[in-house]
């Protein structure tokens, strides 16, 4: 049976206030319109949990939906800082924020335990650091083999995560090509998940190249068709990152008032992604997209 | 740059036809070798690696923490993700396998990390200004640096040098150098460290005891401004050298095809 | 610099006595031609390191070769037991083999373990088994987040491992569609790197496609470059599975004449994979091939 | 098969036209529901799924040990590795992915397992007969099954049923059934266990202490029989069914269409 829906409806049957959510994706293919979607939806009260916040998490913070954030590393990715993230953890505006502060490999090893069913996962990572003074879910483990040592996390399992892939079928067999970072994660340590994708496709698609599956539908209870839908991150082979929205969002942010506006004119001042990519215009959208530039071929075989 | 080659150099070493950025990169790019992959980060590691790819080290393999392997961007990527890292490069690792079967287990030789504060011992602060639990300023985070600093053979610090980056204790230890020395590391069973830290007045290693002395000044600065803007007392190689310059060659790269829009680097004429 | 060289020199400078050794692939592209290189060139004492011994390692016990066994599952896939490997262990000959036993989940967490540089992987295997009673490389670890507990599996780290694909480039960067195995986790494992792949590709192929590499040349030591290398066992897209001679290993393999009459035809009566497959013949190598089906190509993008 | 559909059914029931190894494979079969995953082994369990899949399950999701997610064979495979497992699949996982993200995360419902050795709490040995270092016969060991005994919800045995193979005690615990009772298997944390024991005799189930029982009869087999080969006292259910005989459609499909070469069955005219 089909689970594609549209995203206000995903996201009002998924996302509850006080979730734990993680929206996932290494710079790429971060699910900006579900974030806006759940911004327009009023939810409070979210521990957003995510490697790098990104703007995303930021938009959700000045939006006030955020209780706790747990992360790896808050800045805004080869430009500078979150303002919004920093006035919440510094200011306490506009909600206190809790941190619970991880290294990149750290999260990464706490999804790949909730991914895994597994109490922890250890790491040579943290050492010589003072995070694991501050983070009760970090210890240290000594090896039953031999004089050894490593680092345990305790495993991450969000209520929600949304995930993005180029292309699914309609049951959620999704294939995600270009950075994977911790989509497959995500997807796995989550309890319900929404995918998002650029296109929809047949199942045949799917199964004519299984080694380029990253999600299966048994991970996936919504599924969400929507291009475009991680502007101003990006869609290897469909639109690059729009840099100027990056780079601009240090003023917007800058100050409470400009990013209130910026949240009016973008995230409730539209119904949905349509509307704001119409919002966006033509001409911007058109000047993201790459050249075509297909992988090499190659022959699964038929077998009978 | 309309003068020819000859010229070129003359003015360089008379008029100082570069900038301590321009400086930074390049000194940068030479502390790497053909044979390395690196674990590179944006801004100036990036055009440094560019550079050194595109001079003496053509089989320089360039790693990022979003688990592009082998990148060949065609410009200099605004993101350590971004889709011109991901196009053209050998390998795309999940975020999980870059760190964990490349960092961890050893197979990257260098890795580039900035940091708010740097310590005599080159630990490196990326957290926390002030105390943890109330921040004055609350940065980034380690992101990939601690695992980075704990697990390349070389660490590299490209920072410029002002005062407040450079205490003899940082606040926060995020990343580890030397940590109390070069025993305290070798005690939490690290091997290599940091190799380098490159800043806007000079070059600066790390001496037997794990402990940071300035190796080159570059040729605008003086010791007295470098001791002056570190929080303890700084030592000097005994046969102190001025950084080399950039070449033309070098300086082409990073005006014409790496840096074209000035985003990482002040550029002289 | 290329790295190709031809499977004699390659096992000659890698494969010494006594080396631990793991040929790589759970079905799909098991290294046969090594298997019988290695043979030929009579090494001996090794301890063969395989989840799957198959046949291939039946026929290097066989041959002598053998030491010991690292394994979880020692059976002619699909057909029965492995005549060779149980007359080494229950009657010694032809040599006394030391055996060390895993589950299928403990010998690849083990190999994560060596792949990753770690001192031990937790899983949630063994559970109620005797396994661990017989394998001092098997710990209990209590979890250090709350009552829960694991075991552990030390890490496996071979001198050697041969792994194939169906296409490398010059310097080891390859490409492998269909079931992946172990063969990626063997590969990180070992201190030394056979490749043997079907076809020699350019580096732009690879790089025109890299979500689809699983080796890079990071890993590699050696690239062999070497058709139906893996017969009887397959190349996905290139040749299927010669049932007939996994059948017919049974017999072969029954008594300990029939099995020397196998080696000296197969094994020592050749030069190398290329007279292996002239013996074999065009039409049992022509019945092997599929139909031609194509994966849905992907647009990597090119973005300047 | 020339005759008609309904003298066949009438045929069948009278003449017993089909062997019980079809037998084995129909009632395997109907152990199956649409919604589940389930880990596939060779041989019977192959065509027990791939009769349920075309008949009374059609979503049946078929995984497999190499890691083939959603599989969908043209014929039977030979081995669970099978280029014809790979092609068409929904997904292919590396071996660790499918072991540690979908078994060991409680994310397949059944899966099917035999050996040479199983007990009265269903206990499976496939490793040794005999003592370990010194056995009489070494068997392959456990692969995949001993995690598959422990994390799937169903556990479905599927063995003829001989003397040897039913002791009281297995030599040898290579995948865990109810270990020493309900509690037993309760105490390592499991969930789930076994659920049906499918023999050429009867299908057997576990009582609420987790031993084994005999629920339904094959019709050719008797209670004595059963009890002659079982090394302990086995107990009847005390509503003793018969087990239901194959369709025609069913044995069609084993014979025409995935055992035509009787390769796992013997097949009646």
């Amino acid at each position: 049976m089909s689970k594609v829906t549209s995203m206000h409806d995903a996201v009002a049957t998924a996302v509850d206030d006080g979730d734990s959510l993680y929206l996932a994706g290494f710079t790429h293919l971060i699910p900006f319109a579900a974030g806006h979607e759940i911004i327009r939806q009023g939810r409070t009260d979210l521990e957003l949990i995510r490697a790098t916040p990104d703007l995303i998490y930021d938009q959700l913070i000045a939006a006030g939906c955020a209780r706790k954030v747990t992360f790896s590393w808050a800045g805004n990715p080869g430009v500078g800082s979150l303002p919004a993230f920093r006035r919440a953890a510094e200011e306490g505006y506009p909600t206190e924020i809790e941190l619970e502060e991880y290294t990149h490999f750290g999260m990464i090893a706490a999804l790949e335990a909730g991914a895994s069913n597994l109490p922890f996962m250890p790491l040579r990572g943290f050492i010589g650091s003072d995070l694991p003074d501050h983070n009760d879910n970090i210890a240290r483990v000594e090896s039953p083999f031999g004089d050894d040592y490593v680092y345990a996390v305790a495993p991450i399992e969000p209520d929600v995560a949304v995930v993005r892939a180029q292309r699914a079928d309609e049951n959620g067999n999704a294939h995600l090509w270009g950075i994977q970072g911790e989509v497959k994660l995500a997807a796995l340590a989550a309890d319900t998940v929404i995918l998002s994708v650029e296109e929809q496709c047949s199942e045949e698609t799917i199964r004519s190249d299984p080694n380029r599956t990253v999600i299966t539908a048994d991970e996936v209870d919504h599924v969400v068709v929507e291009p475009y839908g991680s502007h101003p991150s990006y869609a290897q082979g469909y639109y690059g990152r729009d840099n100027e929205a990056y780079l601009s969002w240090a003023e917007t942010a800058a100050d409470r008032d400009t990013v209130e506006e910026w949240l009016d004119e973008w995230v409730y001042g539209v119904d949905d992604r349509r509307e704001y990519v119409e919002q966006l215009g033509t001409e911007r959208i058109f000047d993201l997209e790459p050249e075509t530039a297909y992988a090499t071929p190659v022959n699964m075989g038929e077998y009978r | 740059m309309t003068t020819d080659e000859t010229e070129t150099t003359t003015e360089t070493d008379t008029e100082r036809a570069y900038t301590n950025s321009e400086l930074m990169v390049v000194a940068a790019a030479r502390e790497l070798e053909s044979d390395d992959s690196v674990l590179v980060g944006i801004g100036k590691p990036n055009l440094a690696c560019n550079v050194a790819k595109r001079t003496h080290a053509p089989e320089l393999r360039m790693v990022y923490e979003s688990g592009t392997i082998g990148s060949n961007p065609k410009t200099p990527p605004l993101s350590i993700g971004d889709p011109g890292l991901a196009a053209g490069a050998l390998s795309i690792e999940p975020m999980r396998n870059g760190f964990n079967y490349y960092l961890q287990a050893g197979r990257l030789d260098v890795g580039f990390l900035g940091g708010a504060q740097i310590d005599r011992y080159g630990n490196i602060n990326s957290t926390v200004i002030g105390d943890y639990d109330d921040p004055i300023v609350r940065l980034p985070g380690s992101g990939g640096a601690c695992e980075i600093a704990c697990h390349v053979n070389r660490t590299m610090i490209i920072t410029p040098h002002t005062e407040r980056r450079f205490p003899e204790e940082v606040d926060f230890i995020t990343s580890p150098g030397y940590v109390g020395g070069r025993e305290g590391r070798a005690e939490l069973g690290l091997d290599g460290g940091p190799e380098a830290v490159i800043t806007d007045l000079g070059v600066y290693r790390f001496n037997d005891d794990g402990e940071l002395y300035v190796d080159s000044l570059h040729p605008s600065a003086t010791r007295d401004e470098i001791q002056s803007k570190t929080g303890w007392e700084i030592e000097f190689a005994d046969d102190l050298q001025q950084t080399a310059e950039p070449t033309d060659e070098e300086l082409r790269l990073i005006r014409e095809e790496l840096d074209p829009e000035e985003l990482y680097t002040d550029q002289a004429e």
